[in-house]
């Protein structure tokens, strides 16, 4: 994109007329009989239909355009045109692989949904995963192999590295992500055999070393923590967001749900205590939230050791220590609860956290007999022996030694995501030759001998293990897009100067895995897309001889004496993470989960924190300047980056994302927020205390989801406290007066006219959605997003408020937002009211009710009077105030890149229409055709056959979708809950979709 | 045969010594003699501004909505804010000449027509929005029933469809009535007019009226009539614009108050309207002695009237909400006044309720300048009430999640502004080139036009000739 | 005063409220006619890159819908089969026309024929092939006489009306499933009691709202 | 043609509207059917004097108005009952309060039509020839001029006898307008 940094799709306006031969795709995805691209496509072919269906602007026929049909020439078996197929694959990242299946219509992947079958997803999937398919059709992607930043050909870097690798005594750098893949292992042995003075550095901006290194000092071995949240009655998390930023926390997610689960008053939900400084996702579902500054964790978890030691066995090393929290009122209690749940209570802490801190979670959760049942410590073969941070910090100094001479970096993008201190820049200058597989031709590309082009996970074969140890294999769908290369194959040419394909690579390394009937096997694992009852061993762990010497230490080196100074807290962005997803549409559009803001990243800080500065404490209504401010490290770096107020934010403290402000990457990255790593240090990488803020004395716009926070006394969102749940369960119901309903003794209010009688052959579908199960996270957005074609409008058009999600997450604080307030959190979709007032308003009858209940929106039959919309109670109706799809859909050099990603079973939508959520009604159709096709005479799909799309997502599984008139579905047993209530039912527009009341579980001794 | 009729007394309708021919040289003249100056440049202006509107329609067109202000939650912002209030204004005309008619008032002749021209021309400017604010103009003829290939039909329960056959007709009886009133008038600039063409123009358009008694017979049956028929039409037309509101179920709109409340504000702004451009034309036209100070200070009690009527209907928004014990009610009109859009709230009850308290006082109802001053104040304080529920309801209803502040772009205020470009290009050219005074009419309220009269002066005009 | 018009004039009125009249209805029967989907759609043949005869292949040699539509049984969509197909048996025969040597070149180099579509619905309506062929809708109801066509010729209109017309009386248009590749069918005397049957059989409603083809 | 033999008829003008009246009721009393009366605004009374039949006008009204009503009706309950019934927000599909408003207007609308169309037709408008407008006094007919004009196809018309007739009873000035 180097010819047209600027250029983005949202902005130019202008463009939008032009590319008059892309009409139809605007209109829908493209011709639904172009069925060419099955067996993975080369762009050759694909540009040949693309080419052959634009002929039908220019040709026209007396009628009407002229459209062409292109059929295979050797049709695929198994293919039928018009029926999705599916695949099991996995998704990488940071190292750890998560079990997918990935949608492909005639060859195209449109959709990816968790695995059912994998133990960890579940089915389920998190927002990163759910977008990677927008990731593969990025035209951004680097296109092609560069030597010195011209043009080259892979052919030309196998045959270098021929030539440059055959002297072996070159001392070579191998600087990976983290990667789990057994193949990559067995390349990396092979490597380190072959170049005796090569050195495999693992570098991850982010990463889990300190958790590592903590728990060795006291266990004795690096392994990795795996929390069983479902079976924890309590859980303390020590700044741990282990909803967001855990590589596990599809999982955790689904299991800390699990653990609250209320199907009657008699259960007993779990208990979460979180001490953070930013007010992350998992402090908004915690039960009791401890304000504190991120450097006054460790401390805490010292005082709080100290305070179990009094009480239990195994923390000796803590006794007698004292810190200005051993009188704080937490650690009482806090001790007092983990002393009564031995066994089924679990601590965490935040991974870039000291090896102090976890090395006394690690004692503690051993003490309190955790080991072994909520949390278990894996031996993980592929974890490196050292620590890694260091490692990293060793290479560099190395190589600004000079004693380099080949780096070889694999997926990293260490010129971005280096600490600070380091200069990684000026490092890499003073090395000989720089090998770099990225997917874009990014910050470190641009400064390397050699760039390759990476292929994406659908594009090439891969494995790996997940979190727990599941080994799966990556298994493409559709044919490298541009051409590019994994890991795999990268480094086996790097290596062996050969041109060895993936598949050829990862099948060798499984042979060893099934030696006998190795065939079939292989193809088990393709179906499933895992290795069944694959798991890493359980170490069983004690305190090593030393730990208590260790942990000593620890307390000695640990400042008992807190600053009253600001501290910076710098954290993966929750979307973005280290900025790798920054050109991600679907994620820089997905409002983040707490502040609700979108396309940018700011200074999160609480109101005192925001009057000490001398920025507004609270937002005036409408107003999208935010004040912004200077913040300078004692080391002197500085940044200016806008001020954003978040009630519960600890004082004193600011928190910044990382992941933004990137240069010329793509034209979704490019200057959407603050590059803020700079601030980073390697002895820094999470909190820097003292520094100083001051405002800039500018403004600066930010597009935030969500205006008003308070939910004004409203019963929109209700919740009780166990107690009075047990006291009266049926206080969601009875909460609102409802005109004519006599208490329940009407199922609806009085209504002038007599019910609808909807035919009984057809289903009626509802939903349900568990607000007690929700945590917020928002990845039924991205899901929704991803199945229903709707487009990326850009930061301009959110900040006017026109935001097309069909499916939001509102988010309330309650309380008293200069202290701790209570977060709520709900999913709107579209309710599809019987009696939708959205349709009677409408002059053309473009938005009606079908016979299965939904509130149906014909698109092509709007005229745009934006009526419904006004007349919405819920306020779930998007309209396409400009030809949003169209810019979305036809900008750049290749759009019909980006149409591959469109589901063609979904309209897209037309400028000047009116959309909103359809219950995936295209799913729907297909289950009842089938279901009538099967049966013969019925068109009632059985009972979890249709799954909507933000249902299938959900991690926590707080959607249930169904026939409500079958009294057993799912989301008909979850209706007759006590929990069960309608968000503005007294008005009587009868929603289709209900809620279910959130729990809490508060310890009333606090 | 003036002379020896006496002095017209004070409360005779026409002021000064005006007989039959008097009256029709004073109003027939203005379009014969040559085109004043000022009658140029507020054309020029005029077209200008017209223009404008039109290339504001054509970015509209060309791009979308989107380059109005609106958003999610205001999906209706200025386009239904200009169209009610020109539709509002566009009730005066009507409202004079139907309804005084019906009730006898015989100082109407002297502004009906003028009125009526004013009526139709608000309408057409207020009809303009309905029609431009839809997403897909191109479809928008799917709202008429017309038989199609799609079989589908408009949905007959939508206040915005009953708009359209509501504002529709309004326009086409307004025409028909204001035309109806031209013809006998057309017929005398027919007998004045020099120049082959506009005797031929205005010929046509009188259509050979000679003022045959058999035909004024029909001729007042039928004024009779459409009067008959306007009265309810016009208190209709602005009850269901009301319902686009009423109709629907967000707080601030919901309300029953909205049909008399909405059409007490219609006469409000007509009247305020009617009695701008009249100061203005009669001081220009010099028609002091037939739109006399009774005129405006009869007007002015109008106003004060209905002035009064609006405020109270306020006052009722406010109570019902808090007696409804509704709290989405209650917030949406405690909010209104403290809200953040407080500042409009204020304007409008000022404009509003305030300043027609002036006309109590006879002084003032009689005073010129003053009257022109509140004429326009209360215009823009009528504005602002559409403003007002138009917008503020929208922007904070039940989800506050959903709540967001509008603000329009230059788009919406230059299409506003453009439509006062056509409103006074028609204007102009209706002063130029016809009767802005019902001649006929106004002839048959003088004293000389009742028999009786000669009677009374036993006879005695046979000898003075 | 001298007239302004001649006699003449008094007649206009008249003639202009007849021409009225002529001119308005021409309009409206113009748009009625000539704006049809029936007018419109209806005979649209284009030229197809390859002579392909259905009235020979599907009428003569009888080959059924299925051998190269097979899909529309179990998909939404019929594809048009894939060179494959046609080779199958042009292996073998018709090798030395010139009429078959665009299959032939597609065959060697992989790259599809381009042929041009007739039955093409707007991309916002959904339509099902499958389900109505297992219900029973033949192929002759919404294509016509295919196997007398020599170039595939569009018999429908294809509107929404048209849909709509069947779909709110299917009765008549219903056939044994094992007859929708059956050109020649046509109802027998009892078709009545057999369609009344088949809807009491298998529930048979075929549903008018928005959904069921607009997503 | 010469206006002697075959004139249209005799327009008389007089002073004032009581005179019209007293000469219109003079003349309809000697016994004349085809004569009208023209002055610049209506006359009350002057209907009577002439001995008109009132206005036939509301009848043609009231027939537009049925029209109106019925077509309203049935135009909403066969395109929402009929042609094709949808759910709408629950309510039944013969929602008659909500077709009130629509066919009020229609009744409006045609009501209005029949008054302003039927107006004309009943007046014989538009005539933009008329042999009246051959005299050159009747232009004053839309000023401040009152006259009477006895059509020459009545019965008792005779050239002389009209005109003496029409002097007597006040004429201030007669002639003869040619046709």
């Amino acid at each position: 994109m180097g010819n047209q940094p600027q250029k983005t799709y949202w902005r130019s306006l202008n463009e939008l007329a032009q590319n008059e031969e892309y009409k139809k795709f605007a209109e829908r995805e493209f011709p639904e009989q172009a069925t060419e691209l099955t067996d993975g496509v080369s762009r050759r072919n694909f540009l040949q239909i693309m080419g052959a269906s634009v002929a039908l602007a220019g040709l026209t026929s007396c009628r009407k355009p002229v459209q062409k049909i292109l059929p295979y020439t050797r049709q695929p078996e198994h293919l039928v045109p018009g029926i999705p197929q599916y695949y099991a694959s996995s998704i990488p990242f940071r190292g750890n692989l998560a079990g997918v299946v990935i949608q492909t219509h005639e060859g195209r992947p449109t959709k990816i949904e968790g695995n059912e079958l994998h133990p960890e997803s579940k089915g389920r999937t998190n927002s990163q995963q759910q977008a990677s398919i927008l990731e593969l059709y990025d035209q951004d992607r680097s296109r092609n192999v560069r030597n010195n930043g011209s043009d080259n050909s892979w052919d030309n870097f196998v045959a270098f590295c021929n030539d440059h690798f055959s002297d072996t005594d070159r001392t070579v750098a191998f600087l990976s992500e983290a990667n789990s893949s057994p193949t990559l292992a067995r390349l990396r042995n092979d490597a380190l055999e072959r170049f005796p003075n090569a050195r495999w550095v693992t570098f991850e901006p982010f990463n889990n070393e300190s958790v590592y290194s903590g728990i060795e000092s006291v266990f004795g071995r690096r392994l990795r923590p795996l929390y069983h949240f479902d079976h924890t009655r309590i859980t303390l998390s020590l700044d741990d967001d282990f909803m967001q930023e855990s590589d596990n926390n599809v999982s955790y997610i689904g299991d800390f749900a699990e653990s609250r689960k209320m199907l009657s008053p008699d259960d007993e939900p779990s208990r979460l205590y979180v001490a953070e400084s930013n007010y992350s996702l998992t402090g908004s579902n915690a039960d009791h939230r401890l304000r504190i500054k991120s450097s006054e964790i460790p401390p805490f978890a010292f005082a709080l050791a100290s305070e179990l030691s009094r009480k239990i066995n195994g923390l000796d090393a803590y006794s007698g220590y004292t810190n200005a929290f051993n009188d704080h009122s937490w650690i009482r209690v806090l001790a007092e609860e983990l002393v009564a749940h031995q066994g089924n209570s679990i601590v965490t802490a935040g991974a870039e956290h000291d090896a102090s801190v976890h090395a006394t979670v690690a004692a503690i959760n051993l003490a309190l007999g955790n080991a072994g049942e909520t949390v278990e410590y894996l031996e993980v073969p592929h974890l490196d022996a050292t620590d890694q941070n260091e490692a990293f910090h060793t290479l560099v100094t190395d190589m600004n030694a000079g004693t380099i001479d080949t780096i070889v970096m694999i997926g990293t993008n260490p010129i971005f995501t280096a600490p600070a201190d380091l200069n990684f820049g000026e490092a890499l200058k003073n090395v000989g030759t720089q090998l770099h597989l990225s997917h874009y031709f990014d910050e470190t590309s641009k400064v390397s001998t050699w760039h390759v082009n990476r292929a994406q996970f659908l594009e090439t074969w891969g494995d790996g293990y997940s979190w727990s140890g599941v080994r799966s294999v990556i298994q493409p769908v559709i044919q490298p897009l541009f051409g590019g290369k994994n890991e795999i194959e990268f480094l086996n040419a790097v290596i062996h100067g050969t041109d060895e394909s993936a598949y050829a690579l990862v099948r060798e390394t499984w042979r060893n895995v099934f030696p006998d009937d190795f065939e079939s096997h292989w193809n088990r694992v393709l179906h499933d897309g895992l290795q069944t009852d694959s798991r890493f061993d359980v170490a069983d762990v004690y305190m090593v001889d030393g730990s208590a010497e260790i942990i000593t230490t620890y307390l000695n080196e640990s400042t008992a004496a807190f600053s009253d100074g600001i501290e910076l807290v710098l954290k993966p962005d929750p979307k973005l993470h280290d900025g790798r997803f920054a050109n991600n549409g679907w994620l820089q559009e997905l409002p983040d989960p707490m502040s609700k803001i979108t396309w940018d990243n700011v200074a999160l800080i609480s109101p005192n924190t925001a009057e000490q500065i001398g920025v507004p404490p609270a937002r005036k209504f409408g107003e999208t300047r935010q004040q912004v401010i200077r913040i300078q490290t004692n080391s002197g770096r500085q940044t200016e980056i806008a001020a954003w107020v978040l009630p519960g934010h600890a004082d004193r403290s600011i928190t910044l994302y990382t992941g933004y402000g990137r240069q010329q990457v793509g034209r979704v990255a490019d200057q959407t927020g603050v590059n803020t790593f700079p601030l980073r240090t390697s002895s820094n990488r999470l909190v820097q205390q003292n520094i100083e803020v001051s405002l800039a004395g500018r403004t600066y716009e930010i597009a935030c989801t969500q205006d008003h926070h308070s939910l004004e006394d409203r019963p929109i969102i209700r919740e009780a406290d166990l107690q009075q749940y047990r006291d009266h369960p049926t206080f969601a119901q009875d909460e609102v007066y409802i005109p004519g309903t006599h208490g329940g003794e009407r199922e609806h209010p009085l209504s002038l006219f007599s019910d609808k009688e909807l035919p009984a052959h057809e289903p009626q579908w509802g939903m349900t959605i568990d607000l007690n199960s929700c945590v917020g996270c928002g990845v039924c957005t991205i899901a929704c997003q991803a199945e229903n074609n709707i487009p990326v409008i850009g930061k301009r058009e959110v900040r006017r408020g026109r935001e097309m999600h069909w499916i939001r997450t509102d988010r309330y604080f309650s309380g008293n937002e200069r202290e701790n307030p209570k977060v709520m959190h709900q999913p709107v979709p579209c309710m599809h009211c019987d009696n939708a007032p959205c349709e009677q308003v409408c002059p053309v009858a473009a938005t009606t009710q079908s016979d299965d209940g939904l509130n149906q929106m014909a698109y092509n039959r709007c005229i745009g009077t934006r009526y419904c919309s006004n007349n919405c109670p819920y306020k779930v109706r998007r309209f396409n105030f400009f030809n949003y799809s169209k810019e979305y859909l036809t900008s750049g050099d290749d759009p019909e890149i980006i149409q591959m990603a469109m589901n063609p079973d979904v309209t897209i939508r037309f400028r000047g229409v009116m959309e909103k959520c359809t219950y995936c009604v295209q799913r729907i159709s297909r289950a009842k055709i089938e279901t009538k096709k099967d049966t013969g005479d019925s068109i009632k799909p059985k009972d979890g056959t249709v799954k909507t799309a933000c249902q299938q997502a959900c991690p926590a599984n707080a959607i249930q979708f169904g026939d409500i008139s079958d009294r057993d579905s799912r989301v008909s047993l979850e209706k007759s809950k006590d929990r069960n209530y309608m968000m503005l039912e007294e008005l009587n527009v009868r929603p289709r979709t209900s809620y279910l009341a959130k729990i809490r579980n508060p310890n009333l001794d606090i | 045969m003036s002379q020896n009729i006496p002095m017209v007394p004070d409360n005779q309708l026409v002021k000064g010594n005006h007989d039959f021919a008097s009256l029709t040289k004073l109003i027939s003249e203005i379009p014969q003699e040559r085109t004043p100056l000022w009658w140029y440049i507020a054309f020029g202006i005029s077209n200008l501004v017209l223009a404008i509107m039109l290339a504001m329609i054509a970015w509209l067109f060309w791009n979308g909505i989107g380059v109005w202000g609106l958003q999610q939650p205001v999906g209706w912002g200025w386009d239904i804010t200009n169209f009610v209030w020109w539709v509002g204004i566009g009730h005066a005309g009507t409202l004079i000449s139907a309804i005084l008619f019906l009730f006898r008032q015989g100082w109407r002749t002297a502004i009906n027509r003028f009125a009526e021209a004013m009526t139709v021309f608000a309408v057409m400017c207020a009809g303009i929005f309905p029609a431009i604010h839809v997403g897909r103009i191109w479809t928008i003829y799917w709202i008429f029933p017309l038989p199609n290939s799609m079989q589908l039909w408009p949905n007959f329960n939508s206040p915005l469809l009953w708009d359209v056959f509501a504002v529709f007709t309004y326009l086409t009886v307004s025409a028909l009535f204001w035309y109806m009133g031209l013809v006998p008038d057309l017929a005398t600039m027919r007998d004045r007019v020099k120049g082959r063409v506009s005797k031929m123009i205005y010929g046509t358009f009188a259509m050979g009226w000679t003022g045959s008694n058999r035909n004024w017979q029909h001729y007042e049956k039928a004024y009779m009539i459409l009067a008959g028929l306007a009265t309810p039409l016009v208190l209709s037309v602005h009850s269901i614009v009301s319902f686009d509101f009423a109709v629907s179920m967000i707080p601030g709109w919901h309300t029953t108050i909205f049909p008399p409340y909405f059409v007490a504000g219609a006469i409000f702004s007509g009247f305020a309207m009617v009695l701008s451009l009249m100061i203005i034309s009669r001081k220009l036209y010099k028609l002091e002695d037939i739109m006399t100070l009774d005129h405006i200070e009869k007007m002015n009690t109008i106003i004060l009237v209905t002035g009064n009527m609006v405020g109270f209907a306020y006052a009722m928004e406010f109570f019902i909400a808090w007696y409804s014990g509704v709290e989405y009610e209650k917030f949406v009109f405690i909010n209104r006044a403290f809200g953040p859009y407080s500042w409009a709230y204020w304007i409008m009850i000022t404009c509003n309720v305030v300043s027609p308290q002036f006309f109590w006082i006879k002084k003032f109802r009689r005073n010129i300048a003053l009257t022109f001053i509140l004429s326009i104040v209360i215009n823009i304080g009528m504005w602002f009430e559409r403003f007002v529920i138009t917008v503020t309801s929208l922007a904070q209803d039940y989800l506050p999640s959903s709540w967001g502040y509008f603000s329009p772009t230059y788009v919406d205020v230059l299409t506003y502004v453009g439509t006062f470009g056509l409103f006074f290009t028609c204007f102009l050219l209706f002063l130029r080139f016809l009767p802005m005074v019902a001649i006929s009419e106004i002839k048959g309220v003088l004293p000389q036009a009742d028999p009786a009269y000669y009677r009374a002066q036993n006879g005695n005009t046979k000898s003075n000739k | 005063m001298a007239q302004i018009f001649p006699v003449w004039v008094n007649d206009i009125p008249k003639r202009l409220q007849l021409a009225i009249i002529l001119v308005v209805t021409a309009i409206i029967f113009g748009f009625w006619y000539f704006g049809s989907p029936e007018y419109l759609e209806v005979g649209y043949a284009p030229e197809q890159p390859i002579p392909y005869s259905h009235s020979f292949h599907a009428g003569e040699l009888g080959i059924d819908c299925q051998y190269c539509h097979g899909s529309a049984w179990n998909s939404a969509v019929a594809a048009i089969p894939s060179t494959e197909t046609c080779m199958n048996c042009h292996e073998y025969i018709g090798l030395d026309l010139e009429t078959t040597q665009p299959l032939l070149d597609s065959w060697e180099s992989g790259d599809p024929i381009e042929w041009v579509r007739v039955h093409d619905i707007p991309d916002h309506a959904y339509f099902n092939h499958s389900i109505h062929i297992n219900t029973g809708i033949g192929c002759a109801t919404c294509h016509g006489r295919i196997d007398r066509m020599d170039v595939v010729m569009k018999k429908e209109s294809m509107s929404m009306g048209w849909c709509l017309d069947c779909h709110n009386d299917p009765a008549p248009h219903l056939r044994p499933v094992e007859e929708v590749t059956n050109m020649a069918w046509e109802p027998p005397d009892d078709h009545n009691e057999f369609a009344q049957m088949m809807i009491e059989k298998r529930n048979i409603d075929a549903p008018v709202y928005c959904n069921t083809c607009h997503r | 043609m010469s206006s002697k033999d075959h004139p249209y008829g005799i327009l008389a003008e007089f002073d004032n509207p009581a005179d019209l009246m007293d000469a219109a009721l003079s003349v309809n009393k000697a016994g004349y059917k085809h004569f009208d009366t023209y002055s610049p605004f209506p006359i009350h009374g002057m209907d009577d004097a002439m001995g008109m039949k009132p206005s036939g006008l509301g009848w043609i009204v009231l027939v537009h108005g049925i029209i109106g009503l019925l077509g309203g009706i049935a135009l909403q309950v066969w395109s929402m009952d009929i042609a094709y019934p949808v759910h709408i927000s629950g309510k039944p599909y013969l929602n008659f309060p909500a077709f009130v408003p629509v066919a009020f207007a229609i009744v409006i609308l045609l009501s209005s039509f029949g008054a302003f169309f039927g107006m004309f037709f009943l007046n014989k408008l538009p005539r933009l020839y008329n042999p009246l407008f051959n005299s050159s006094r009747i232009a004053k007919a839309t000023d401040d001029g009152f006259f009477i004009c006895i059509e020459a196809t009545d019965p008792l018309f005779t050239v002389n006898k009209t005109t003496d007739f029409l002097r007597e009873i006040g004429a201030t000035h007669t002639e003869t307008i040619p046709n």
